[in-house]
């Protein structure tokens, strides 16, 4: 049945991330102004006191909420601690861990799960378009080893992460469905991260540049196992892209604690100011800055429900393509209109580096853009209500 | 538990509404416009199908279903993907049904409920809009004044449906500084009720019209609630709620009537489908509908469960009004100059969503 | 130098016709209600009292503005009176009249002044796309006439019209230069008034659908007397294009004075509900609807001065392609914006057919698609940005 | 008469100040920015320009051309072109030159003006914004109490530019019901300069820095316009409608910065320029710039005739502050992830609208 009311047991997971996610946000500036120095450790002066993260598939009843449902909202929750800090927590994974959950092998899983793995697509050439991938990965059958050529940049944790889930291409001329995901561990002979890219935000988060030349992994490396190539057009991409189907969300979740950041810090200021937030009353009753604070927070909302609905797709088992580029595309646009919006209504106090509302909206920018840009998430979508493919409409 | 699923029950209601709305309502619907009336048969047909009288219990003539403001929410939906006007004129007696369930006494239950609950389509409706700019629900100019066993109505209510046949109306007014409603009959001394249909830009099938009260007399009895007075604030969300519903079905009407629309025309050689601009607006009305629809489902949650709804009431009918629009207004530019013609359902949409997002109190969940 | 001041010659002039539109405005419903009457004849009872049109040319100092400016400005005001009225005052041109006197030869020009004249592009299957015309003129040389043959649909004015310009190629496979435009009076044999429109809006316009079956005209309305043929690419469609560059503006000032007027309604309603304006206050010291109102009427403002600087630059002999496409595309957005945004504040007040503004925003949702589509301009603008053909970019 | 006609003396200030922006402020904005400072010599680099001297009157030491926004408007918009910080920098010191000029008394410009209009950079600056959200520049929260022979003022100033060396600041303050402005000087006894320049979003080559005024007394004659107080609402609108240059300047050099990447960028197989979702960003963007720009030269002009400029301003204002910031915004969408990074300009452009949009009081045209 149709519910949007969290259970207690669910609601106190939720809670304690929260209360994390406090002690990691007093450590957001830092990490916001020194991207030039070193990564610091991993664990942060009150991690130790940190409760356990919960585990997701935890239901003590049917009140309680899906897996995936709850990853989408701990993935929130964490994001408004802070966006970098959060993943500077020892368990939680890069995205190449969302992929390695989503197409390895039982094997691969056990043998990698505690590692930080970041995932590697783009290429200089190729924008947000994983299928013109021209990395390489070449079997030599002599040494059972992989060997994997090209670069990737806009490689998301690329310096801290223990390894990597990198997409190449077996078969060029078998297009997408030549394309493969490999797993490559840091200080793999021929493996270099190359760069570290300057950002707008997220600056407490890695990207990096990495170059693959005459790296050779073993054969046991390709995630899923499954070497073969299937006809072109036969739907062998999509095992593939199937780890997209949770990583869209995730992103889109990731803006969506942000800009419940920003939210909670405006209100808290209406509060101050003494603003009235009648939701009963009409237009006509409100001061412009209760209206344009409403209006996001119900954007907000909206966003937000479309990545539980993508997030509860997948807990009952059923594809959620079209809804996980939904999420995105509307979170993507929704968070920026958050939080510049945000300091429309705090004014000078919104840009000052005294807080971090202006850190927030840095942020927020980079959700319409990795993971594939807004603009692909609405292909991808018209792709799906026209039952058009990818050269219909590109 | 966060949950997006529906019952079997709603799943199967769906169905029936869905079927309604394709094989009668959307019909129906340009004639109706055009000639701003209903068919003699479709509010019976309507009545037949339950909308207003399943979730009544069977002591009061109802169908003993529970009270449930998502499967509402989810036929509204369908209804008005049909036609909004023909929704809104299919829904309006359960805005007063469903009043007196959630917050009528049981004296007022048993009084009324059974003459609105036959086999023959009955009705009362809600009078809540008021003329005059920036109207506001939640401060009605019309105003109750308590007297010895009762109370005096004044104000005028327009946008009221059914005024030619209601046999009731819910009149909400400001009652000292809180804001109340009252049950009024129909040939209540000093209810004037405009001879002639209102004229307005949308939801021209369903007949509404303008109500003076000078001076009504209603008795304690009458007062939504009793004495203590019924949770017309939670009345209002269910309005709001139901009208956010009601632009969620047009605006997926407009986005389905669109995508074939947009596959099978021409231009500059090419399918219009084919051309981003087309399909992006398409993608992004897709995508509204969706967020629209889930804002929805969580305010009538809210309602259902008897929690605090004011906040997601006012977030789907804010969100949904603003969307619902746009995805109509982008509905005529993807049939371009044929958008704007009437051989074309999108105008009639965009009339309807433009509408819809400005009333508040026609209908409920 | 820079200026936005009128001078009290041309001001006076303006309210004028503003005077003249307030009587006209009188009409607008019963013309919204009747569009399946005959249509009623052009001259209102009040037209006799009307002040001769103002001479567009006439400036009495240099503090007057240019023709083509002042033009603009009677066309939003005359659209502010009503959009359908004003068409119906006799010396008031089509779109067809815009393109004799721009592209016809003198005599041209004096022969069919005093006509109204329609313009007919559109065909069923080519919409916004002018260079895909279809209807043929072929010309006979022993009779000296042109034989044309197509169908025209949205031709605005159509059944009213004395005559219409029409394109239609001479040379099908000479692409957009063989495409040329022909004067044709009503009563032609050959040229046939096919069916009238039902429309949301500007219901008092009639817009028709025209047949040509083998309609003869003589050779001499070819409009622009230029019969050669140029090749492809070598810019002779520029010829026909250039009709544009004064209609574009046209379109986009009919909304402009369509939503002034919706804009000045809902003022009013502001000013008696004792709702403050203050231009010079914080959004933190507004109220929702001032903010609102005051958002849209800087749309509004922005709106019309894109259109002045499209007018002003072709009274000073500069190209203003470009800046055609720039108002056109602005104000067909913009004055949909506005004229909803009206009905947010107005409520159930606006939607109501006691007044006009629930027609105004009818009336308005016809700028952005006649006369080029929004994406259309959009398309125009990026060439000019880019230097980019039509085939490069469509 | 409608005009958009430069003069020619405007031409030729606009051509000059292009190649500045061009070849002296756009190569500096990158540096200036991630080290949050300015090289020595641009100040009076762009002193010798003239720009805040050139409209005074020989008789205070400036070169005597006509007062002219309009030709401010045109050359902030050239200079925030360039990069927006610097623009700030550039033209901080007109803010006070520009408000004796137009509202002082004789005595305050014969006192003030020589020292300013010297050959060596000299500046006194408006301290109009403050602390706390929801600022509003027409109803500060600095009082001045009036005293005999002067006023007294408490409060506290926030984004001064050159705090650090300015030898005089603007105080914009609240008399009982009236805005007025007072001449400080930077060493009055209770004012207090903060020590560090500010940390903000963007403009960070500028130095701006937080006044706090405990109890600082002024004389009558400090009083901006004398007694009888200056038109302190031109004074903001001059502050509104030059915020909006820059914000054109900004948008404008996203877009020419976007037009060239799209047409070279190559993405699923063909120059993102090429696809309609990039092209129609592109030419809404400069639709917009366009749009923009005339509400700034409106209002510019309406200051310049010396009529009511309020409500041209904040249109000028309101919009550029919106469309110059959805401009640069989409500037970032335009590069995808290479636009998130530091090594193009975009993101700078992007902070630099953000913060002038809610900015008010810094520069004046």
């Amino acid at each position: 049945m149709i519910s949007f009311e969290l259970s207690e047991y669910d609601r106190a997971k939720l809670d304690a991330i929260k209360e994390e996610g406090l002690i990691c946000r007093k450590y957001a500036r830092y990490y916001d102004e020194h991207e030039e120095t070193e990564i610091p450790p991993d664990e942060l002066p009150e991690a130790k006191d940190f409760a356990p993260t919960p585990n997701l598939a935890s239901r003590q009843s049917e009140e309680d909420s899906g897996p995936s449902v709850m990853a989408m909202l701990y993935t929130v929750y964490r994001c408004w601690g802070d966006y970098a800090v959060k993943l500077r927590q020892p368990k939680a994974g890069g995205l190449g861990n969302a992929a390695l959950m989503a197409a390895g092998t039982d094997e691969q899983k056990q043998r990698w799960i505690n590692n930080f793995l970041a995932m590697a697509i783009t290429e200089p050439g190729c924008g947000s378009d994983p299928s013109r991938v021209t990395a390489s990965a070449v079997l030599d059958e002599e040494t059972n080893e992989w060997i994997l050529n090209g670069e990737k940049i806009f490689v998301t944790g690329g310096v801290r992460a223990d390894g990597v889930v990198m997409w190449a291409t077996v078969d060029k001329s078998a297009g997408r469905a030549g394309i493969k995901s490999f797993l490559v561990m840091k200080g793999t002979p021929g493996f270099e991260v190359a760069k570290k890219e300057k950002k707008l935000g997220i600056r407490g988060e890695d990207t990096a540049t990495y170059v693959f030349s005459d790296c050779r992994i073993p054969r046991d490396q390709l995630l899923g196992g499954n070497e073969e190539v299937q006809k072109k057009g036969s739907g062998g991409f999509r095992g593939v892209m199937k780890t997209f189907n949770m990583t869209r969300p995730a992103v889109a979740a990731f803006g969506i604690g942000i800009s419940e950041a920003a939210l909670d810090f405006t209100r808290e200021e209406l509060e101050k100011a003494g603003v009235d937030l009648d939701y009963g009353a009409g237009m006509g009753n409100r001061s412009a800055v209760a209206e344009k604070f409403m209006k996001l927070e119900a954007l907000h909302e909206a966003s937000k429900l479309t990545v539980l609905r993508a997030a509860w797709l997948a807990d009952q088992g059923q594809p959620n393509n079209m809804e996980s580029s939904v999420c995105k595309a509307h979170a993507g646009s929704a968070v920026r209109e958050i939080t510049q919006g945000c300091i429309d209504i705090l004014g000078p106090l919104g840009v000052s580096r005294d807080n971090l509302v202006e850190k927030w909206m840095r942020d927020c920018r980079i959700i319409d853009i990795y993971e594939g840009t807004g603009q692909i998430q609405r292909l991808i979508i018209a792709r799906g209500l026209f039952d058009y493919t990818r050269d219909d409409l590109n | 538990m966060i949950s997006f699923g529906l019952t079997e029950e709603q799943d199967a209601i769906r169905g029936a509404i869905r079927e309604f709305a394709q094989g009668v309502v959307r019909p129906l619907a340009r004639d109706c416009d055009e000639q701003s009336k209903l068919p003699d048969d479709f509010l019976q047909q309507v009545w037949e199908l339950g909308l207003t009288t399943t979730q009544v219990p069977e002591a009061f003539g109802g169908m003993g279903a529970d009270r449930s403001q998502t499967t509402t929410a989810i036929a509204l939906e369908e209804l008005a993907y049909g036609d909004a006007g023909l929704a809104v004129a299919a829904l309006a007696p359960s805005g007063f049904v469903n009043a007196l369930l959630d917050h009528g006494t049981e004296e007022q239950k048993q009084r009324l409920l059974p003459g609105l609950c036959g086999t023959e389509f009955a009705c009362g409706t809600l009078a809540v809009v008021e003329p005059g700019a920036m109207a506001d629900a939640s401060r009605p100019k019309t105003t109750a004044t308590a007297k010895s066993g009762g109370y005096v109505l004044k104000g005028t209510k327009r946008f009221v449906p059914f005024g030619d046949r209601a046999t009731h109306f819910l009149v909400v007014a400001a009652l000292d500084s809180e804001i109340a409603a009252f049950i009024v009959a129909r040939d209540a001394a000093g209810l004037t009720i405009g001879a002639e249909a209102e004229k307005n830009l949308g939801l021209r099938a369903v007949p509404v019209h303008t109500l003076e009260l000078d001076g009504v007399e209603v008795s304690d009895g009458d007062r939504l609630g009793g004495s203590a007075g019924g949770n017309v604030r939670a009345l209002l969300d269910t309005s709001r709620a139901a009208l956010a519903s009601c632009l969620v079905g047009v605006a997926r009407a407009a986005v389905e009537y669109c995508v074939p629309y947009a596959k099978e025309r021409v231009a500059f050689g090419e399918e219009i489908a084919k051309k981003q601009a087309i399909a992006f607006m398409l993608a992004e009305s897709h995508t509204e509908v969706e967020a629209m629809r889930w804002l929805v489902w969580q305010a009538a949650s809210k309602l259902e469960k008897g929690l605090d709804a004011t906040k997601a009431s006012y977030q789907a009918w804010s969100y949904a009004g603003e969307k619902g629009l746009w995805v109509a207004d982008n509905g005529i530019q993807v049939l371009g100059g044929h958008g704007f013609t009437r051989e074309h359902p999108v105008e009639l949409w965009f009339r309807s969503a433009r509408t819809l997002g400005v009333l508040e109190g026609t209908v409920s969940i």
